[in-house]
């Protein structure tokens, strides 16, 4: 790796992470069910910056990017049946608030 | 070396983005928090040479998913505010411990001398482009996606379709 | 003779038990005679097999494990006997389970069983043995779940203590197979010097002993006895099981390690039968049920063959295996006595019975025969076997020698006791049982009991024919009979020692003086004492006498009682140790756990984060 | 020919979802023969001279079989043929099976993809499509424990994903790749590199938590307990199966390279999964909850073995390698054994919730003599799980310790055996609560359940049985059962 590929890999590198620790505080702290959901999209923010770096870094970009792509269609799947499974706790519970989810112990 | 000083800043600017979107109390500025947060990985992503991620980032990310999110955000509109967000207010303090974190974790790597340095792979020939890598050689990839979008698709329907039990 | 006819002992009686296992409902019916005509069938094949050898290996299931069988004198002598014990009690058991909802599953379990000991007695490879051994735990299981509607309690109780067991064995297996590099067991010779062979030897040990019945190992058995069907009782654990785990336990001592009296493998074996000995027949003489006063007999006699087996001696192991034929014998020919009384009286409890001697001669005769012989009485077939395990014991320490010798005292008097409550004197008062209706037991039960009784007799009398052509040569070609005693007619005839003998009888004289005394003092005493009865000052304390305040018998089991209670309360405390300690910590655990898991999904994903941290600071710091 | 496994649920899914032809009622069926067919398809392949057909040409899926795979798309068939049998008991009105039957073509064309792809980033895509549809899924019925179960699954799952992304995009880096081909050189290669380490050990750890191993698994007894009866048997039964325990054992055989500190922290992991679903089950009230941390316990077995061939296989002495092949092999037959007799359990647990309207074990008893097939044909999984001779678990086991005491664990091998006492003893305890004892008075009128169950109750119980009863057999046929470059 020259010093530049290893300085601009680094600066994105550390971004990345920094997005990482912020999405998983939310995702810990946050007390409403929406507010985790959009977590989980600044986790996967974090991670599809992570794959094209990676794919820039070794000259892939090609590869990189469809798999990026896919990530992102994943992405919104997911967050399409989280919101949904969201809404319908909303409509029983009348509630976001993240202690209606708390009800199966043991 | 200016180049490194626009990647610094959009780095800067995408933490503070996140930081932002989980931070602020009202769910309609977290999901405005959300977009620009995808807007600047799409800058991010133009910067590293992959201009086809990036328009789909912006598109679905910067503009689908915050669409979405607001609809939800507008159905269970009453639930948003005051109570949660007093708890909230405090937490913000919480992110002055990222540069912290970050010069701990660059001491340890300086100080346990973790090799960083690594043999790069060889790089594909210059044809391949993202629409024929997608379509020659990620094709299993394609079918998941259509599977996974056919599934999301049903999902709203068996979720939110009728009336609950 | 072809090796694989080998199979044909194991896949005969299973497979019967298969198909018994399939006449549900009215099919039931045709269970018992098709039981009676498999176990004639399995007892063919055992007369067939007797005194042949042959060796049958088959691939099995890949990595070098091998099916392998070996038939030799010692493994067809049992083969032979539990088929006879298998076709006994298919046929008393024709009767005594006619009619029943479940007769079906208790014959196919049956013969499964008996497929499995068939299996476990040739095996000569240490996983096949664990296989049937594991396979006859299940059996065991299923039969006693069968009985009565608690009996599933039971049934789990005994499982979990012969599956502790049973994890015990593995390990000696494991231990054995790793030292001996082969898991063949003919080929396996450990000297007990190394303390991993004693381990192992211990710990195989544990695994022969409580299938055999031994304590600490035994606590089952007197709930089975109530709990099961009776013939069950008659069936396993006291014939099958004894004779397999004795036959386990012969083996390890003889082939597989070589026991000898320098080993201290031998003084704990001894500790533990008579411990065995004395433990289980003071607690036999408080019971008030015929059936558990059996089942601890059950237990007791055991230690006779663990003591005898123990002493390392040659005279002591050939008393040891005799004893535990002769004890499958009458021991079983007993729990048949037993069934008889039930099916007559429909109870066991000896608080309701009495004077069924004159309503029932037949089986009055067969069990005096058959309790002298356990007794030891002189000329029956368990006296010569105490002898020799007398002789065993003496030749070791005296003190053993005396705990065997009391032993038999209290066994003694149980019987006099139970032969007194049930068949002699008079109805009991307030008895449920219509005494005028007591019949004889019909004759497809009774021609079991009989031919056991007989048997009693002839192995007594002519007691050279089961040394000197079933226990001799399973004797020979072990480390013992090689070194001094080549020589089985050595064991065979009238003991030796007339001091033995006489002991014996002192022994006998002193239990029926013990019973007659305390039976009188018991009864009415009427007459014969009259005169010292009503002499002044004694007037008040025969009063009080009479009101069993100080009656030697009555304080003496007030004695045996507390003793017994105490020596019960030992035992269940054991049993509450290793039951309660062992599964309250893990409930308790459970509940720890089960606390933990708040419903929390932050919780869950800190739980799964420190988690991949922890996997990946270990990765990076190897 | 293996793209059908692919493409041909997702055409049936199109067909029953065509307007003309769309008649709903012919859905579930029309899965079920899909299944079914699959499950006999799967026995024809090794048969097949060729595997390349007309599709091949045309598609470029890259997929593969292995011996592995083989087994567990067997297992995939089993297990949703009998997964709709007990949806069509249990569900009801002609559009609910419509969408059930929708979303389980969906969740086999997930389950099969990832076991047939060889590339890591598809199979992450697979993975995601049946979690996807498994978060519907556990939802259907839309009450508000499921919502709250399928919601911790969506969490986790993300967990898991972005920990799996984050470790391959390290990997690309390296490998410039995600094909398992050239991982495994790429990976063989710097395996010293911290970076790869790290990437090693985020990919095991997302996938520990999509198999639902502790201390990652507390979103697997929620889900599984609060799910409909016929998911919560398809997700036993193969849906975590495949997208954690499949893909470890996968990435084990074909990609990781042999590192004994990877396989020491996954070996804790197995160990420790064991332990604690063991020593949880012991005190669960709920029949689903019990069996949910049985199955964490049971696949701690799996994993244990698994971490054992890795340890083991990077060893210089053939017989550590040799005990390392055998514990894979034990793995793999454990992980189908245990499809096999968790799902018979989850059915029967189905068919006492549907008759008896409950599955607190404290308001059950005496169901035996009820319910006889049920409650047979569940003694059979319960001592099978256990490891009960001569089931289909016993040989896993067996197998299992055997490989772990020859490669010098013994520690292991005596915890594996512990852990299976205690099994039984929970397992017997549930016996006894359900189906022993006396018949509560409001359960007099309960009577076996309807014929869906008590078919797909035999069709499993008969499997379990003849695959212990014919396993020295099965062993015989090492090409289906085994891996090829397993040589025992």
């Amino acid at each position: 790796m020259t010093p530049q590929a290893a300085l601009i890999f680094g600066t994105f590198a550390v971004g990345a992470v920094l997005v990482l620790i912020v999405g998983f505080y939310s995702l810990l702290s946050t007390r409403n069910l929406i507010r985790s959901i959009i977590a989980l999209e600044v986790l996967t923010k974090s991670v599809t910056l992570l794959i094209i770096l990676a794919g820039y870094t070794t000259a892939q970009q090609a590869l990189a990017q469809s798999l990026a792509i896919t990530l992102i269609v994943i992405e919104v799947a997911v967050m399409v049946v989280g919101v949904g499974l969201v809404l319908r706790i909303h409509s029983q519970t009348g509630s976001i608030d993240t202690n209606t989810v708390e009800n199966i112990k043991g | 070396m200016s180049a490194n000083v626009l990647d610094i800043a959009l780095t800067v600017l995408l933490v503070a983005a996140a930081v932002w979107t989980v931070s602020t109390a009202r769910m309609l500025r977290s999901v405005i928090g959300l977009a620009a947060t995808s807007a600047l990985l799409t800058a991010i992503l133009f910067r590293l040479d992959s201009p086809l991620a990036a328009v789909f980032e912006l598109s679905v990310c910067a503009g689908l998913i915050p669409a979405i999110l607001v609809s939800a955000v507008g159905l269970t509109a009453r639930m948003d505010d005051d109570a949660l967000a007093r708890r909230k207010r405090a937490k913000l303090k919480v992110f002055a411990l990222l540069p912290v974190i970050l010069a701990a974790a660059a001491w340890a790597l300086v100080r346990l001398n973790v090799p960083l340095d690594f043999a790069l792979p060889a790089a594909q020939g210059p044809g391949a482009t993202v629409q024929t890598t997608l379509w020659n050689l990620r094709q299993a990839d394609l079918v998941g996606q259509i599977a996974v979008l056919l599934a999301a698709a049903f999902g709203v329907v068996v979720l939110l379709k009728g009336k609950s039990q | 003779m072809s090796p694989n006819l080998l199979l044909l002992a194991i896949l005969v009686p299973a497979a019967a038990g298969v198909l018994a296992l399939l006449m549900r409902g009215r099919a039931g019916a045709v269970s018992g005679p098709w039981a009676l005509l498999a176990t004639a069938a399995n007892l063919g094949l055992g007369i067939f097999l007797f005194d042949k050898q042959a060796d049958l290996n088959l691939p099995w299931a890949g990595f070098g494990l091998q099916f392998v069988l070996r038939l030799y004198q010692f493994s067809g002598f049992i083969v032979l006997a539990t088929a006879c014990f298998g076709l006994l009690v298919a046929l008393y058991s024709i009767r005594f389970m006619a009619g029943r909802a479940n007769r079906n599953q208790f014959y196919g379990w049956m013969l499964l069983s008996l497929a499995m000991v068939n299996g476990a007695v040739l095996a000569n490879h240490l996983v096949v043995l664990l296989f049937f051994w594991e396979g006859l735990l299940g059996t065991l299981f299923a039969m006693i779940a069968i009985g009565r509607p608690g009996a599933w309690r039971t049934a789990t109780k005994a499982f979990i203590i012969i599956g502790i067991s049973d994890v015990c064995m593995m390990l000696g297996m494991a231990l054995a197979g790793w030292q001996a590099h082969t898991l063949i067991i003919s080929d396996i010779h450990l000297p007990l010097t190394t303390s991993v062979c004693t381990a192992a030897f211990v710990l195989l040990m544990i695994g022969a002993i409580s299938k055999g019945g031994s304590m600490p190992f035994h606590s089952w058995i007197p709930d089975a006895a109530v709990d099961a069907p009776l013939p069950f009782m008659a069936f396993l654990p006291a014939s099958l099981e004894k004779l397999l785990g004795i036959y386990w336990l012969a083996r390890i001592s003889l082939d597989l390690f070589e026991l000898t009296p320098d080993a201290w493998v031998s003084p704990l074996m001894m500790i533990v039968g008579a411990a065995t000995i004395l433990l289980a027949v003071s607690m036999a003489l408080v019971q008030k049920d015929y059936k558990r006063l059996l089942a601890y007999h059950a237990i007791s006699q055991v230690g006779y063959m663990v003591l005898g087996i123990g002493t390392a001696v040659p005279l002591g192991i050939v008393g040891g295996l005799f004893h535990m034929l002769n004890n499958a014998i009458y021991k079983s020919g007993l729990f048949l006595t037993g069934g008889a009384v039930e099916h007559a009286t429909g109870t066991t409890d000896l608080k309701q019975l009495g004077g069924l001697g004159r309503r029932m001669p037949v089986t009055f005769a067969c069990f005096f025969i058959l309790a002298a012989s356990i007794s030891g009485v002189p000329w029956t077939n368990g006296f010569f076997s105490k002898e020799l395990i007398y002789d065993g014991a003496l030749a070791r320490h005296w003190i053993f020698y005396a705990a065997a010798l009391l032993g038999s005292v209290l066994t003694a008097a149980s019987f006099l006791k139970l032969g007194h409550a049930a068949y002699l004197g008079k109805p009991a008062e307030n008895s449920d049982v219509k005494f005028d209706q007591v019949r004889e037991a019909p004759p497809s039960m009774l021609l079991p009991i009989v031919i056991l009784a007989a048997a009693c007799l002839v192995f007594g009398l002519g007691n050279a024919l089961p040394i000197d052509h079933l226990i001799a040569p399973a004797f020979a070609g072990t480390h013992f009979a090689a070194a001094e005693h080549g020589a089985a007619e050595h064991f065979a005839g009238w003991p030796e020692s007339s001091m033995l003998v006489l002991m014996t009888c002192l022994a006998l004289a002193a239990a029926i003086i013990n019973h007659l005394l305390g039976a009188k003092r018991a009864g009415s005493g009427l007459g014969a004492v009259d005169h010292i009865h009503h002499a002044p000052g004694l007037a008040q304390i025969y009063d009080a006498a009479g009101k069993r305040y100080f009656d030697p018998y009555d304080i003496g089991m007030a004695l045996a009682k507390v003793a017994s209670r105490i020596l019960w309360l030992i035992d269940r405390l054991i049993d509450g140790v290793v039951a309660g300690l062992t599964s309250g910590t893990a409930r308790g655990a459970g509940y720890a756990v089960s606390a933990a898991h708040t419903g929390s999904y932050a919780l869950y994903v800190v739980w799964s984060i420190l988690g991949a941290a922890a996997v990946a600071a270990y990765m990076l710091m190897h | 020919m293996l793209d059908l496994f692919i493409l041909a649920p997702l055409a049936c899914l199109i067909l029953i979802n065509l307007p003309p032809v769309g008649s709903r009622r012919l859905a579930l069926p029309l899965a079920m023969v899909l299944a079914g067919v699959q499950a006999i398809a799967v026995l024809c392949l090794p048969y097949m001279p060729r595997l390349d057909g007309p599709l091949t040409s045309f598609f470029n899926f890259g997929l593969q079989i292995t011996p592995l795979g083989r087994m567990l798309l067997l297992a995939v068939g089993l297990v949703a043929f009998v997964s709709l049998l007990v949806g069509q008991a249990s569900l009801g009105q002609d559009r609910r099976l419509w969408q059930f039957a929708s979303m389980m073509l969906l969740a086999i064309t997930g389950m099969n993809g990832a076991v047939l792809v060889s590339d890591l980033f598809s199979l992450y895509v697979f993975m995601e499509v049946l979690a996807v549809c498994s978060f519907i899924l556990i939802a259907f019925n839309r009450d508000p424990l499921a919502l709250e179960g399928a919601f911790k699954y969506v969490i986790l799952s993300a967990v898991a994903s972005v920990l799996m992304l984050g470790s391959l995009s390290l990997m690309l880096l390296v490998a410039g790749s995600t094909g398992f081909a050239a991982l495994k050189a790429a990976l063989a290669a710097g395996s010293a590199s911290p970076l790869l380490k790290l990437a090693m050990a985020g990919f095991v750890c997302g996938l520990f938590i999509k198999g639902g191993l502790a201390p990652f698994h507390a979103w697997l007894p929620g889900a599984y307990s609060s799910a409909p009866a016929a998911v919560s048997v398809l997700l036993a039964g193969v849906g975590t199966k495949v997208s954690g325990l499949y893909a470890l054992l996968r990435l084990a055989m074909d990609v990781l390279p042999p590192s004994a500190a990877l396989g020491q922290a996954v070996m804790v992991v197995g160990a420790f999964s064991m332990v604690v679903g063991a020593v949880a089950a012991l005190v669960q009230k709920d029949i689903k909850r019990l069996l949910a941390y049985s199955s964490i316990s049971q696949m701690g077995y799996v994993v244990l073995a698994a971490g054992c061939f890795l340890a083991d296989a990077g060893s210089a002495d053939w017989r550590l390698v040799a005990a390392g092949e055998l514990a894979m092999a034990g793995a793999i037959f454990h992980l189908f054994n245990h499809s096999v007799f968790k799902s018979l359990l989850f059915v029967n647990s189905a068919a006492v919730e549907r008759q008896a309207g409950t599955t607190d074990m404290q308001l059950l008893g005496g169901l035996g003599s009820r319910m006889p097939v049920t409650g047979a044909t569940s003694v059979i999984a319960a001592l099978s799980t256990a490891g009960v001779p001569p089931l289909a678990g016993f040989w896993s086991k067996l197998v299992i310790i055997l490989a772990l005491w020859q490669s010098g664990m013994q520690a292991y091998a005596l915890l594996a055996v512990a852990v299976s006492v205690a099994t039984l003893g929970y397992l017997l305890l549930m016996q006894r609560r359900v189906f022993f004892g006396r018949t509560a008075p409001n359960l007099q009128g309960v009577r076996e359940g309807s014929e869906g169950y008590v078919v797909a109750e035999l069709i499993l119980a008969t499997v379990t049985v003849l695959v212990g009863l014919a396993f020295p057999l099965l062993m015989h046929l090492g090409s289906f059962l085994l891996p090829a470059n397993l040589n025992l």
